[in-house]
């Protein structure tokens, strides 16, 4: 069902837990849904310098986040916020339709995240 | 890796001496079971020699058996058939909240074609109240249809009584019991009931091989038509190596079923200690009545396909009744009927044991479970609570 | 006794190389195709394997394939699962009068439900006139459904034809090709039909695998609701060994097709020329556009059951369309439908030849026969004419 | 399907064939239904010395026929006429249900060529 990538990044994720010190944190989902993703990051000089998450969900859902904190990590704000469903689904070597939509929130959660800090930067 | 198997409510591998039993109608008797010559005759009489064992595990005559190709085939001839032989009567079916998708769906296409259907609640152990099947009928009322025990939730349903009801109102009477038969006794004179679905791959039998139980005297319309076969009711080539493996499951389940009963209960009765002893794990289905192999949490916090996944990458197989591990992506309505919250049913795994289970496997399983729970935990942003965020409604699916 | 069946039009030995490719699904992958575990992820790729080598017999796209148990439940599927779908379109329905009875039978139901069905005849070979089709399509028409090949009488229909009418029309097309799958080529594009039904014990694959291809786009309502299983249109546990079975059976014939016609072709030419010589013989069906297995008769002044038996005890198995041979008690319709008066249906014989019919067999065959009927005859009261008995009327059967 | 005795009379047929000296002829079935029998006796002093039989139909028709010129030789006509569907089939060891009523014609065809020999006899 899964392709060897994702249930690699699901064993095995990348970047799990709370970050004290988030400069932006983005939540996406809901659990009546059954998937919600919390993804923190920390910029400096418009870089994405760390990321971390915390979700509630599926294998795909864990797997997308800990692959979007992995692909994030060393890009702009420009280039995360291009990261869209299909570029994680692609880096995962591909995601089941069904799971597609509805368990592929890591892109949506990232972008909530640099709007969050984007926000806390005018304040 | 050694894989332990706790998921026998979905599937279950064939008995040796079923496959045993089975291989000679793929090979030498190959006939048509209507041809008159040699291999015709030998695959007809190992039909009906498979029809004799068939009924004798529910205590059945012979002729009372109607094999079909699936547990769902039988649900759906038994509702259509009765709804479209007795529509004259009346176009009113009672069931529950808690069938199988093959009755729920079945009785969802009578509801477009003209019938009234009324949807039973259950309690919050998932019993049906044989009073509320009592006030639910009413003079149109020409079939109730209430399952025997849950897959999902392993709760035995009070069967002899509901039957006992509609006999006094004159309504034809029948249980889906492929969950059960099995793995606990059935006799369908003793439940009174007037027609039973039961499969043979969930007691060690093959894959495409079911049957309906019609009691003498009810006339059905057949949802296959065609040829003679069945006596009529059924039409289609009969799969004659998958039928004669039902007959050999029927009979080693008839002479086993105690010795397996006994097998199980005692390790799932450990699973389902053990597994309660970890925080914010609840029990789902009712405690005693239920199905003795099997056990059904929800876990808080946590979603039930990553546990299926993650107890899977140990090498445990299970099931879940969760959105994300259902492919129509919904939680199970069964949990749901039950009265459990829709995020908390995310959280829902369940385990079902068989005959080579061992008490190492439910050792391995005791030990192996909570470090799968707190892995997920600490992944999950709920770990210390809800927050709030379970009274939303699912609207990203619409 | 070495027996000789030339019986293949009821159902086919297994091929071993087909057994040989379902045993892993009884023992090691017995998992649910639907669990996310390593056994039912097995099952799952084997089932989806086998739908891209059954859709490739004959030409459709692997999701235009829809597995069932048994051709009789894919020709019930198409007509009610079209009727029910399309019933806000109109209510009428073609077919011809020799479809198989899990057509003719499915048809009737579908009278009593409020469809009007067309029962379109047949000439003297047993084909449709396609200029008959064409003036029966009116506004509320909204499936025609014409048999491929005749299991009876070996007919090959003007399919093509028909389906360019059809489509010209804006009606849906369906052929049952049981028959005709396995023993000519088939393709659903060059055909041009929207369904079509085959079954896998018609080309050495296992009973209880069929299917039902629906060309993409065309909605239809499930025979059997349940769960998601083939898409949501066919639910019930899968057959997972059966399916895989047929996807080998397939694989098999489509690159054996022209051997296996090249080799029975000659054969049965031989046998039919041999058997036109014996007085009082007739050949039923069209002399050339018919199956290339396929030889069929009507031997004056004997019984089709009492043919049967005799060859049967001399080895050789074969079928008949005579009454007494029919458990329904009633000549073939397919006969009657083609001008054969009734007392002449009565000696209707069919021979069907397969594989491992070898040139000896038939040799064999070419005595014995005429030897039968011979026997036969010398026991009949009519050996010498019908003495006009002819033209009653069987009451008795009432 | 048929018992082996059935097989025994269908393979084996006795007394087949016209009976140029009959004193009854009796005739039952029509081939429109798929069974006719011819049945041949020939009568000393009211007992059945000699019975023939030509038949059209299936396997069960041809055996009940053997059987029944068999089972009424030597009989008395007043035995003859006892013989029943229900004594042929029994006599046979069972016929299957569906042929119970339709091939076994064999007592019908023998009470008629009694009838047919009573009615040369008043003549
Ligand atoms: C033309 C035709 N249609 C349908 C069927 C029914 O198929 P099945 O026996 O697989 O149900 C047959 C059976 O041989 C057939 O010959
Ligand atoms: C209670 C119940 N009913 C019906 C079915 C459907 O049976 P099948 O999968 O054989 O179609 C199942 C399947 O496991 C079941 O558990």
């Amino acid at each position: 069902m899964y392709s060897a990538k994702v249930m690699d990044h699901f064993t095995n994720p990348r970047n799990v837990g709370e970050m004290s010190d988030a400069d932006g944190i983005g939540t996406e989902g809901n659990p009546v849904c059954g998937d919600v993703m919390k993804i923190y990051i920390k910029v400096k000089d418009d870089k994405i310098v760390d990321a971390k998450f915390q979700t509630f969900g599926c294998g795909a859902a864990i797997a997308v986040s800990s692959m979007v904190t992995e692909m994030t990590k060393g890009m702009t704000l420009d280039e995360a916020l291009k990261i869209t469903k299909a570029s994680l689904a692609e880096a995962l070597d591909g995601l089941p339709p069904q799971k597609m939509h509805c368990s592929n929130l890591g892109a949506d959660a990232l972008h909530k995240a640099i709007e969050d800090y984007k926000n806390k930067q005018q304040k | 890796m050694k894989t332990i198997y706790l998921d026998h409510v979905a599937t279950n591998p064939l008995h040796p001496e079923v496959l045993d039993a089975m291989l000679p109608y793929f090979k030498e008797h190959y006939g048509n079971p209507l041809s008159v010559y040699e291999s015709g005759v030998k695959a007809r009489e190992a039909i009906e020699d498979a029809r004799e064992r068939t009924a004798s595990l529910v205590n059945a005559k012979a002729k009372e058996i109607i094999f079909t190709a699936s547990g769902a085939e039988a649900n759906n001839f038994a509702l259509k058939g009765i709804a479209y032989a007795s529509q004259s009567k009346g176009k009113h079916i009672i069931i529950s909240k808690i069938e199988h998708h093959s009755i729920l769906n079945t009785a969802r296409f009578l509801e477009k074609s003209g019938f009234a259907v009324t949807y039973l609640p259950v309690d919050k152990n998932g019993i049906v109240n044989p009073a509320d099947v009592e006030k639910a009928i009413i003079k149109e009322t020409i079939l109730i249809s209430i399952i025997h025990a849950s897959p999902e939730i392993g709760t035995i349903q009070p069967i002899a009584e509901i039957a006992r009801i509609a006999k006094q109102k004159g309504v034809i009477f029948h249980t889906d019991a492929v969950a059960s038969v099995g793995n606990i006794p059935v006799d369908v004179q003793s439940l009174g009931v007037d027609m039973l679905t039961f499969a043979a791959h969930q007691f060690y039998g093959p894959k495409g091989a079911a049957a309906l139980y019609v009691k003498e005297g009810i006339r059905i319309v057949p949802l296959i038509y065609g040829g003679i076969q069945e006596g009529g009711r059924r039409a289609g080539t009969e799969n004659v190596p998958a039928i004669v493996g039902m007959g050999k499951a029927a009979e080693l389940t008839k002479s086993d079923l105690q010795k397996r009963i006994d097998h199980v209960k005692p390790l799932r009765d450990k699973l389902i200690e053990n597994t309660l002893k970890i925080d914010k794990v609840i029990l789902t289905g009712h405690p005693e009545n239920r199905l003795p192999n099997h056990a059904s949490f929800v876990v808080e916090y946590i979603e039930g396909e990553a546990m299926m996944l993650l107890l899977a990458a140990k090498g445990i197989y299970a099931a879940s009744g969760s959105a994300c591990s259902s492919k129509a992506l919904k939680a199970s309505p069964v949990i749901i009927s039950i009265g459990i919250p829709a995020h908390l049913a995310q959280g829902s795994v369940v385990f079902t044991l068989g005959e080579e289970t061992t008490d190492d496997d439910i050792n391995y399983f005791n030990e192996t479970f909570p470090q799968v729970i707190k892995r997920l935990r600490e992944i999950s942003p709920f770990a210390k609570g809800w927050e709030g965020l379970e009274d939303s409604t699912c609207t990203a699916r619409k």
